[in-house]
């Protein structure tokens, strides 16, 4: 069943590629949206008829495909692996997957390449499956590039929009580059373990390293974990790889929600959780992990409240949560980062489809200085919007508040972070919080209230926002609902006096790692119902204080103008570009390829000096004396290897 | 019985494979350039015979005759190749002094 | 006697091959090319290879090197004009590479300094040479068949006017 | 005569090969210009030398014709991939015979005999028989460099790739004399075993020097920096449909030689021998060219406009990816790459050379803009192909690459490794780069629609399938090449 799961999409996606293009839309969204369905059904099917009745310590289904590398000591097979961790991903990703793809079959009509458009999205599910149910490092590799594939191919979508190439191209560019560390990582591990399974890896540091590396130690076993995390930097958008993300939001808006904020985004901290046993074993990892994390959550907040662009708010935003997702990871609480993955991907892709909706009521405007007052025209929409704005800004009894809270109280409490490392980042996620709640409702102000700024900004004629159709409005209901009320499955057990458990912690517990705990700190539990919920009522207070403070203050101004600093994004891609890009591409062209490539310099030289004719400027170089130079190569080459060979190999003594 | 040492002839070799190249990289001539590689084969000829009588076993020679077949074969085909380019430049009317200037 | 004849032939193969590497017209290279190829012969045989010597100067000289004149004279290649060195530091850059290169192999051969080579040795003789060929190196033998039917092939492939 | 070891079996493919072609020659030189027949039966010949050389796997390592060569594992298994390569070949070159308007006996002849040349490299037991056999390829390459006779380009590339091959052959042959010299053998297996013991102060200076212009010689060959000048200006020069075979079956070859003569005549053994003091000096060479061929050819690739130079510069980067193979001393892994490699590299060219037109006159990397959706049976496979060299998993480039880099990593060359992924990354930038233009940039000008002829699309779904099936489910091959006894051998008897 695991195997028609995954597949559904693959399948679809091959019909759309090849036959899409004289398709009818309606078929094409059926043939779409019906794959992605199906692997819905059978996901939830598999969790709660399959998954869910087993007793904890059961919950692995193991599926093997086929055989795919064998050779010596190296086996990997195509395997899918369902446990706790999976199967709430597969949930997640075919849930939120699927109403995203019913919202595109709205926003992408009348788009020429429509079938394209789906069959990419089916492929990206497929892929997204693949990583998610993958049993060992190779095949979550595959997934892992092919989402990245994906992702470009989506963001790219727009072929004839120059500033859409260059970010896909810079999306798969450094996402590469943290691949290199995930290859390496995955090189390693086979080098040590002899084996690529999760599980027996896994299974293998559990019973060889029983205790952790202590921090700054960088053992075996901190290498091989922070090879893997600078892959998740890339893939999920962390300092200091996060420069992609806000670029990728060149693509059609639902590829926003679906990769770009809901699910591949998520997969460094999938990985991250799925080798937890690995992370719990190395302090030093764990410490670069919650640093990190809480630098980009800051960070990336920080620069959300000084963009005009409502996509790139939101993709700042998608950045300063992931960061509290690593952060949580870093802290040792893995549940608590998988359940905000949950969480956020509900409301995460509920904000990017209302903008979504937004963007086409105004014809394709992201400018929110051309918005305002869309609240009357677009009730639904705005209504929505509500959810996920309270949902993200952390509110009770909203989905974020649970999750978020969650992740400041496991920081707060860590067992494994030093001394004052806790507090000091329970204190930067408090922050956070609050910005996150400002920069939010800058949004839905300049957005939905105050007077609208978008007539007299189109080309001469008024524009008339309408709310958008049912296909894309259901999905903002369904995910709205999900905002509200998708956090009570993991209810901390503070709230209630510990008379219900934390559902969504005991369910996931098993398939993760315990961390080890300091013995300089004080188990979790001692600290005591009380003070989670001090801190708690103190966090919601100061976040629904700046909620008023914040729609008050950008009501007077909407307009007013943002620190020059925060609106350049700390001129992060500038240095970037400067320090490493330039460079790089210079040194290529001017210093390697002039130097070695001769006959480059020869022929731009000639090309200008004759510039008679094609035939004239090849005649020319064939008299540069090129040959002799190469000849001069060799002979160089030649005198270094046999000068290498014959004076240093006749320093031995004869024998 | 007078003999010479080994390594007069070896030296002789070296001398000369060393000029052949020193030719191949001065000359801008493709046809001299051609004599500095025949030369160069002549030098590794030398050194192989020289071992070869120096061993009294006969694997050099034979090497060295089937050098002399390469080197023909070589020669043939280059040879064609100069002819070839002669032909375009002569079409192409080139001035005759900058022929073949590599 | 054998060393005087040594240092004749060796002098004459020096002098000739500098000679086609100073040469300015490459009929007078191919010439001192033909030399060279002269004096090497008599090393042959003072090695005692007689029948590579024979065909150093039947096939060697008298066939390969018979083609490059031709081909010379045929295109009525003239003598190179110095004026037209486009790099000219790189002829500046000959010497030293000789030198290096010469170093190189001369630090290589000066080990054999004690071990004479055998004169009036026989092995090299016709015979031989033959029987060697057509039993252990038959397979060997053979490719150059190949070789020689490709050379045709290629040089009339290219030369053809088409 | 059982003493001189005739066994026309162990050459059987050679045979076939020699007589296909001279058959082909001479059909042509009655009847001429008769494309489909000398294909046709130029491709005949091929399978049925591919039959010949399979015939051979259960064979064993064992020597012919006087120790000349030797049948094992490697023989077969490159055999196959060269034939595969010239086999594709032909399929390329059908619309580009046409177009050319070049006589196709003659041209497939000299295919074949170059193949010949590449089975004999890979199956030499000796260094006679390995130089003859490098020269047979280079030589039949030379002049298919140079077959588009009209175009300067390719008489140009074709004289550069002569002066400087033959200029590399001397040192080679420079090589072999002195280890001849050092050795008094020029027998792989009876050098090896005459280096496995202490030489003496002359011998090992000649042996060094020996070893080090053969190491100059097969640099060359097989397209190592700093011995690579010659390729980008060949293979731009050179007729696609050569490039293409260039950049695959003589690289393959000169390969599969290559560590015959250096992994096993001059193994690292360990104890104090010649050989040992040797190789710690050949390990030393080829990593740095391993090093340098990687990161110049990945670095001086991104800026590159024209497509053949890419590739060229791509091959070279490869060829230094291969080394770390041969370093690691996996013989499988090696040969699983080099197959590969073929098959991906052809597809590209396959697509570059029907694209390139008559006169290869559309080879900049900027015309292939708008190439995407007008004609997607050219611009997916090629975006196949490129990924699929870019290591990208689910692709054969990628399964080759980590076998390659896990080898290397266990046998202790975790350095080459870091540079090895590092230098994919970097690579994914230029390969990339044409799948970008191709997609996303609007073309200058209308796009024509470029026929496809039948051989092409034949050589598509060939390298495509193997892309995939290399790429999915590689076990089959990793077994034959992992359950093969003596995959590599040298033999002295």
């Amino acid at each position: 069943m695991l195997k028609a799961l995954v597949l559904s999409p693959l399948i679809a996606a091959g019909i759309l590629g090849i036959f899409g293009r004289r398709w009818s839309e309606r078929l094409i969204a059926a043939i779409g949206c019906g794959s992605v369905g199906f692997s819905m059904l059978l996901a939830f099917r598999l969790f709660f008829g399959d998954l869910w009745p087993r007793p904890p310590e059961q919950r692995v289904i193991w599926e093997p495909f086929f055989s795919w590398i064998a050779s010596g000591p190296l086996r990997v097979d195509w395997g899918f692996q369902l446990d706790a961790l999976s199967g709430v991903y597969i949930l997640f990703v075919t849930f939120v997957g699927f109403w995203i793809h019913v919202f595109a079959v709205g926003y992408m009509r009348g788009d020429p390449g429509y079938a394209r458009f789906f069959a990419y999205m089916n492929l990206f599910m497929f892929m997204m499956l693949v990583l998610v149910l993958a049993d060992n490092f190779l095949v979550m590799f595959v997934g892992w590039e092919g989402v990245g594939l994906c992702s470009y191919l989506l963001i790219g979508h727009y072929f004839d929009r120059a500033y859409a190439a260059s970010a896909a191209k810079k999306a798969f560019i450094v996402n590469r580059i943290g691949d290199f560390g995930f290859a390496l990582g995955i090189i390693l591990i086979f080098a040590t373990f002899g084996t690529l399974r999760f599980s027996e890896v896994m299974g293998t540091i559990a019973a060889r390293f029983p205790e952790p590396e202590a921090l700054g130690e960088i053992g075996l076993l901190t290498t091989i974990a922070l090879l893997l995390f600078v892959g998740a930097t890339g893939k999920s958008a962390q300092i200091p790889l996060y420069v992609w993300l806000p670029d990728a939001m060149a693509g059609p808006t639902p590829v926003s929600a679906l990769i770009h904020a809901a699910t591949m985004v998520t997969a460094g901290v999938y990985m991250v959780a799925r080798c937890s046993d690995l992370y719990a074993r190395s302090l030093t990892a764990l410490f670069v992990i919650a640093v990190i994390g809480g630098m980009t959550a800051l960070l990336a907040a920080t620069i959300g409240l000084a963009q005009w662009n409502i996509k790139k708010v939101l993709a700042y935003s998608t950045i300063s949560q992931l960061g509290y997702m690593f952060l949580a990871c870093g802290a040792g609480a893995f549940s608590a980062a998988i359940f905000h993955v949950v969480t956020h991907a509900f409301f995460k892709a509920l904000l990017f489809l209302g903008a979504g909706s937004v963007i086409v009521a105004l014809h394709h405007e992201e400018d929110m200085r051309r918005m305002g007052g869309l609240k009357r025209a677009m009730p639904l929409t705005y209504g929505t919007m509500l959810c996920g704005w309270l949902a993200i800004a952390g509110l009770p009894p909203f989905a974020g508040f649970f999750s978020k809270d969650e992740i400041l109280w496991r920081t707060w409490t860590s067992p494994v972070l030093p001394e004052p490392w806790g507090r000091l980042l329970w204190a930067i996620g408090w922050a956070t919080a609050l910005l996150t709640a400002a920069y939010m409702t800058r949004l839905i102000v300049l957005t939905f209230e105050g007077e609208e700024r978008f007539a007299r900004s189109a080309e001469g004629h008024a524009l008339v926002p309408r709310e958008s159709p049912p296909v894309m409005t259901i999905p903002l209901l369904v995910l709205a609902v999900l905002s509200v009320s998708g956090g009570w499955v993991g209810i901390s057990e503070a709230y209630t006096g510990g008379r219900i458990a934390n559902e969504f912690e005991q369910f996931v517990r098993p398939a993760l790692a315990r961390v080890p705990v300091h013995s300089d700190h004080l188990a979790i539990a001692e600290f005591g119902h009380g003070m989670e919920l001090g801190l708690a009522a103190v966090t919601a207070l100061a976040v629904l204080a700046t909620l008023i403070w914040a729609r008050r203050f950008y009501r007077r101004d909407p307009l007013r103008p943002a620190p020059r600093l925060l609106e350049n994004k700390y001129y992060v891609d500038e240095i970037y570009e400067a320090l490493l890009v330039r460079p790089i591409v210079r040194g290529s062209t001017v210093l390697l390829w002039r130097v070695f490539d001769v006959a480059i310099i020869d022929g731009a030289v000639n090309g200008v000096a004759s510039a008679v004719a094609a035939g004239a400027a090849v005649l020319r170089r064939l008299q540069t004396g090129l040959v002799r130079s190469y000849i001069v190569m060799i002979l160089i080459g030649a005198l270094i290897v046999l000068g290498y060979f014959v004076f240093v190999g006749s320093q031995f003594p004869a024998r | 019985m007078t003999t010479i040492p080994i390594s007069w002839y070896l030296a002789v070799a070296a001398v000369l494979f060393t000029i052949g190249a020193v030719t191949v990289f001065v000359k801008r001539n493709a046809l001299v350039m051609l004599l500095g590689i025949e030369l160069m084969l002549n030098a590794a000829n030398l050194t192989a015979v020289t071992f070869s009588s120096y061993f009294r076993e006969l694997a050099g020679q034979i090497l060295v005759f089937f050098v002399m077949v390469v080197a023909a074969a070589e020669a043939a085909v280059g040879l064609a190749i100069i002819v070839l380019l002669f032909r375009h430049r002569e079409t192409l009317n080139v001035d005759e002094a900058q022929l073949l200037k590599l | 006697m054998e060393r005087a004849l040594f240092v004749i032939f060796a002098l004459t193969a020096i002098v000739a091959a500098l000679n086609v590497l100073l040469r300015r017209h490459p009929l007078h290279s191919a010439l001192a090319l033909l030399v060279v190829l002269g004096a090497l012969a008599g090393l042959y045989i003072l090695l005692g290879a007689y029948f590579l010597a024979m065909i150093q100067v039947v096939i060697y000289a008298g066939a390969i090197l018979v083609l490059f004149l031709f081909v010379i004279m045929l295109l009525n290649i003239r003598a190179e004009e110095a004026r037209l060195a486009r790099r000219p530091f790189l002829r500046w850059l000959a010497l030293p590479f000789a030198l290096l290169l010469g170093a190189e192999i001369f630090y290589l051969v000066r080990t054999f300094e004690e071990n004479p080579v055998p004169s009036g040795t026989s092995v090299g003789v016709t015979e031989a040479i033959g029987r060697e060929l057509f039993t252990t190196y038959l397979l060997p033998f053979e490719v150059t068949s190949i070789l020689i039917l490709i050379a045709i092939l290629g040089a009339v492939v290219l030369a053809r006017r088409g | 005569m059982e003493s001189l070891g005739i066994n026309y079996r162990a050459i059987g493919p050679e045979l076939v090969l020699t007589v296909t072609g001279v058959l082909v020659m001479l059909l042509e030189a009655f009847s001429p210009g008769k494309k489909v027949r000398d294909g046709i039966l130029a491709a005949a010949g091929i399978v049925l030398a591919g039959v010949a050389a399979l015939a051979l796997w259960e064979e064993g390592p064992v020597t012919a014709f006087s120790r000349m060569v030797i049948v094992d594992g490697f023989r077969v298994f490159f055999t196959l991939v060269i034939l595969l390569g010239t086999l594709l070949t032909i399929f390329v070159s059908w619309g580009f015979l046409d177009e050319e308007r070049i006589p196709p006996g003659e041209y497939f002849a000299l295919l074949l005999f170059g193949a010949v040349g590449m089975t004999l490299l890979v199956a030499g037991n000796d260094l006679m028989i390995l130089f003859l056999a490098l020269e047979t390829i280079t030589i039949a390459t030379y002049v298919l460099a140079g077959y588009r006779r009209e175009d300067l380009r390719s008489t140009e590339s074709a004289l550069k790739y002569f002066l400087l091959g033959a200029f590399s052959s001397a040192f080679l042959l420079y090589g072999i004399a002195l280890l001849y010299g050092a050795t008094r053998t020029t027998n792989l297996a009876e050098m090896a075993r005459v280096v496995s013991g202490p030489l003496g102060q002359a011998e090992i200076v000649l042996l060094m020097a020996g070893a080090a212009m053969l190491l100059i010689g097969f640099g060359f060959k097989v397209t190592t920096v700093p011995f690579h000048v010659w390729t980008p200006d060949v293979y731009e020069g050179a007729p696609t449909p050569v490039t293409a075979f260039l950049s695959t079956a003589p690289k393959a070859a000169g390969f599969a030689a290559f560590l015959r003569v250096f992994s096993l005549t001059f193994p690292p053994l360990g104890i104090e021998s010649a050989a040992d003091q040797l190789a710690s000096h050949w390990v030393a060479a080829v990593t740095a060219m391993s090093i340098l061929s990687m990161t110049f050819g990945n670095f001086i690739a991104i800026a590159q406009t024209n497509i053949k130079r890419m590739l060229a510069y791509s091959s070279i980067a490869h060829a230094g990816y291969v080394l770390i193979g041969v370093l690691a001393r996996d013989w499988a892994a090696v040969a699983f790459y080099m197959l590969v490699y073929t098959i991906m590299n052809l597809g590209c060219f396959a697509i570059v050379a029907l694209w390139a037109r008559r006169g290869d006159e559309r080879v900049l990397i900027a015309e292939y803009a708008g190439l995407g959706f007008r004609q997607p049976l050219l611009s997916f496979p090629l975006a196949i192909f490129l990924v699929s060299l870019a290591g990208f998993p689910g692709t054969a480039g990628f399964v080759a690459k980590f076998w390659l880099f896990k080898s290397a990593w266990g046998a202790g060359f975790p350095e080459l490794v870091i540079i090895g992924v590092l230098m994919t990354v970097v690579s994914v930038y230029y390969y990339l780069y044409v799948v970008i233009v191709m997609f996303f940039r609007e073309p200058k000008e209308e796009v024509p629609r470029v026929p496809l002829s039948r051989a092409f699309v034949a050589a598509m779904v060939v390298a495509l399938v193997g892309v995939f099936y290399l790429g999915l489910l590689p076990t089959r091959v990793f077994a034959v090449l992992n359950t093969a006894q003596n995959l590599l051998a040298i033999g002295q008897r």
